[in-house]
């Protein structure tokens, strides 16, 4: 049932798995790296990369060594692009802790549970991590609707009584484009000059609404005394909430009631 | 290929599309290979029509071209199955059809850059079989991508005597926004 | 009503249906009528999916009910006829999806802290939008996030019957890992 089209994919084959998208000893001149880095999903998957391009089992992976590409690679990531770079430092972080600790000598006097092998948490994630990454590979591999076959339909026989469409009001459409375009000029953010000052404070309003109720509803922060421009200025400044990441939108199914909830530490 | 082989792929074809396919069509379904005559696939039709005639659903030939269409004896069953009270359209349709109401005529991928999501399938087709929007030709770039626009029923539905009439999303954007808007106009043309 | 009857009015609705059609949904066809029971419906089911066992399309079975499908083999030729290629995701989609059909209910913090980057809203939407994930509830942990698990409709897409048909994630994992799994779990714990 797994359709391994997309198996070519897979260039470098481990120990009978195949796992990484790219040439085994690939040169990544610094000019380069912005786009290589595209093709990484993250710390893990690039220290992933790393450790599969020795032919190394997670188990043995040299940790000197690995911290010392991996720092390699950050050096110049951290040049180029800063805004991604918190996440790699993180891990560049935690690699030369266990470097560290690796090359100290182990207290004699301690239990046996605690002198843990300091790769442990890491090599676990790794695990963790690959899977993940394989698991996406087969899941897309798996045929699919429309990609991989069709739902068969016939035209059904025309009658009147047969289904009554759902209706849609002329001002439900005209809402739906002026929301999009919102949407569309906040996605493209570097073209934002300034903010009005009514959305500024409305944005402060809903901050501190949502302190008091850790969650709202869209329709709370409506009201019908400031009619259409009030709930422009609402929604203007709950998407600029958003686009700052100060709170997060959440809905359970289209159509459904829309919360707002601040971003908080949890994640 | 076999008579067997190009009657297979007709019969896929047909049930993967709810539009009526012409014969026009049915040769593009061959890409580089040999494509069959206009001969070959009426007697390659007929005989589908034939493998049909004791089914339910019958193979018919309409302005545009063939499809297969389940059979009106069985409309009383049908409507069994539909709800009284109308279903809703989901955000995304109703975003998809706006995009195609005002940037018409539109493609696909430019619905896609605006709203930032794919748009699936499933909301064109129903959008199609509501009869709001068709394809009113192809836009000239690589890969030939339909342009999608709304039809007289949709002005009709929304009683509309001209796409003029559609009231002005920019409108609802109040002052002090309104110059952002204009800077976006300018960006998005 | 005879068993021919109730094969022509199943195939019918079948393929007047886009979705998977229920037992439940069969079952209503017939209003006030004589319901046939679930062992008629499947007998006339199965007795339909053997009709079409030579044809390009056959009857499955997936998680929402019964659906006629085009067969894989036709998509080469299908994709000539149209310009649209079929949404390709990326990997930071895949993965996350991957996360949420193997490890549901989860939350976006937990996606996160497997994969080590950020999720990005835009990959929840994209999810959300093409129907796979939706919201089932809240943990109750400070901010009460999300609990994301995958739609019926996931299932339909990837034409699977129910969760356990997924492909085991654990035998992904090749022999050498597995025993490091093992002594993991003992510096792990």
């Amino acid at each position: 049932m797994i359709n391994n089209a997309q198996g070519e994919l897979r260039l470098a084959v481990v120990e009978g798995s195949p796992l990484t998208q790219l040439p085994e000893d690939l040169y990544i001149p610094p000019d380069a790296l912005e786009v290589v880095l595209d093709a990484f999903e993250g710390p893990l998957d690039l220290l992933l990369y790393l450790i599969r391009r020795q032919n190394l089992d997670i188990i043995r992976i040299d940790v000197a060594e690995i911290t010392r590409q991996y720092m390699g690679y950050i050096a110049l990531l951290e040049a180029m692009r800063f805004d991604l770079a918190a996440e790699y430092l993180v891990m560049a972080a935690m690699l030369t802790e266990i470097k560290s600790r690796a090359l100290l000598p182990k207290p004699l006097n301690t239990e046996d549970h605690e002198a843990e092998d300091p790769r442990a948490e890491l090599i676990r994630r790794l695990l963790e991590y690959e899977k993940v990454k394989l698991t996406a590979e087969v899941l897309d591999a798996m045929p699919r609707v429309d990609r991989d076959f069709q739902i068969a339909v016939a035209k059904q026989p025309d009658s009147d009584e047969r289904t009554i469409p759902p209706q849609v009001d002329l001002s439900e459409l005209v809402l739906a484009f002026s929301e999009l375009l919102e949407r569309a000029r906040l996605s493209s953010a570097h073209q934002i000059t300034w903010e009005a000052l009514s959305t500024r404070q409305r944005m402060s309003e809903v901050l501190t609404k949502l302190k008091e109720q850790s969650e709202l509803t869209l329709s709370e922060l409506f009201s019908v005394e400031e009619g259409r421009a009030g709930v422009v200025v609402s929604f203007l400044a709950i998407l600029e909430l958003v686009r700052e990441g100060l709170c997060a939108l959440v809905q359970a199914a289209p159509g459904s009631q829309i919360y707002i909830r601040p971003v908080s530490e949890n994640v | 290929m076999s008579d067997f082989d190009l009657k297979r792929i007709l019969e896929g074809a047909l049930f993967s599309n709810l539009a009526p396919m012409s014969i026009y069509q049915m040769k593009k379904l061959f890409g580089n290979q040999k494509v069959p005559t206009e001969g070959m696939l009426r007697e390659a039709l007929t005989s589908l029509a034939d493998d049909y005639k004791a089914r339910s659903i019958h193979l018919v030939e309409v302005a545009g071209g063939f499809r297969f269409q389940v059979s009106q004896d069985l409309i009383p069953y049908l409507a069994n199955l539909t709800d009284d009270k109308p279903g809703k359209y989901s955000r995304a349709t109703l975003e998809t059809l706006a995009m195609i109401a005002y940037r018409q005529p539109v493609t696909r991928g430019e619905i896609e850059a605006v709203r930032g999501v794919a748009v699936n399938t499933q909301i064109i087709r129903t959008l199609e079989e509501r009869g709001w929007i068709t394809v009113v030709g192809h836009k000239e770039v690589p890969g030939r991508p339909a342009l999608l626009a709304t039809t007289t029923e949709f002005l009709n539905d929304f009683g509309l005597k001209s796409l003029e009439e559609l009231p002005n999303a920019e409108d609802l954007i109040v002052a002090p926004t309104e110059d952002l808007l204009d800077q976006m106009n300018v960006h998005g043309e």
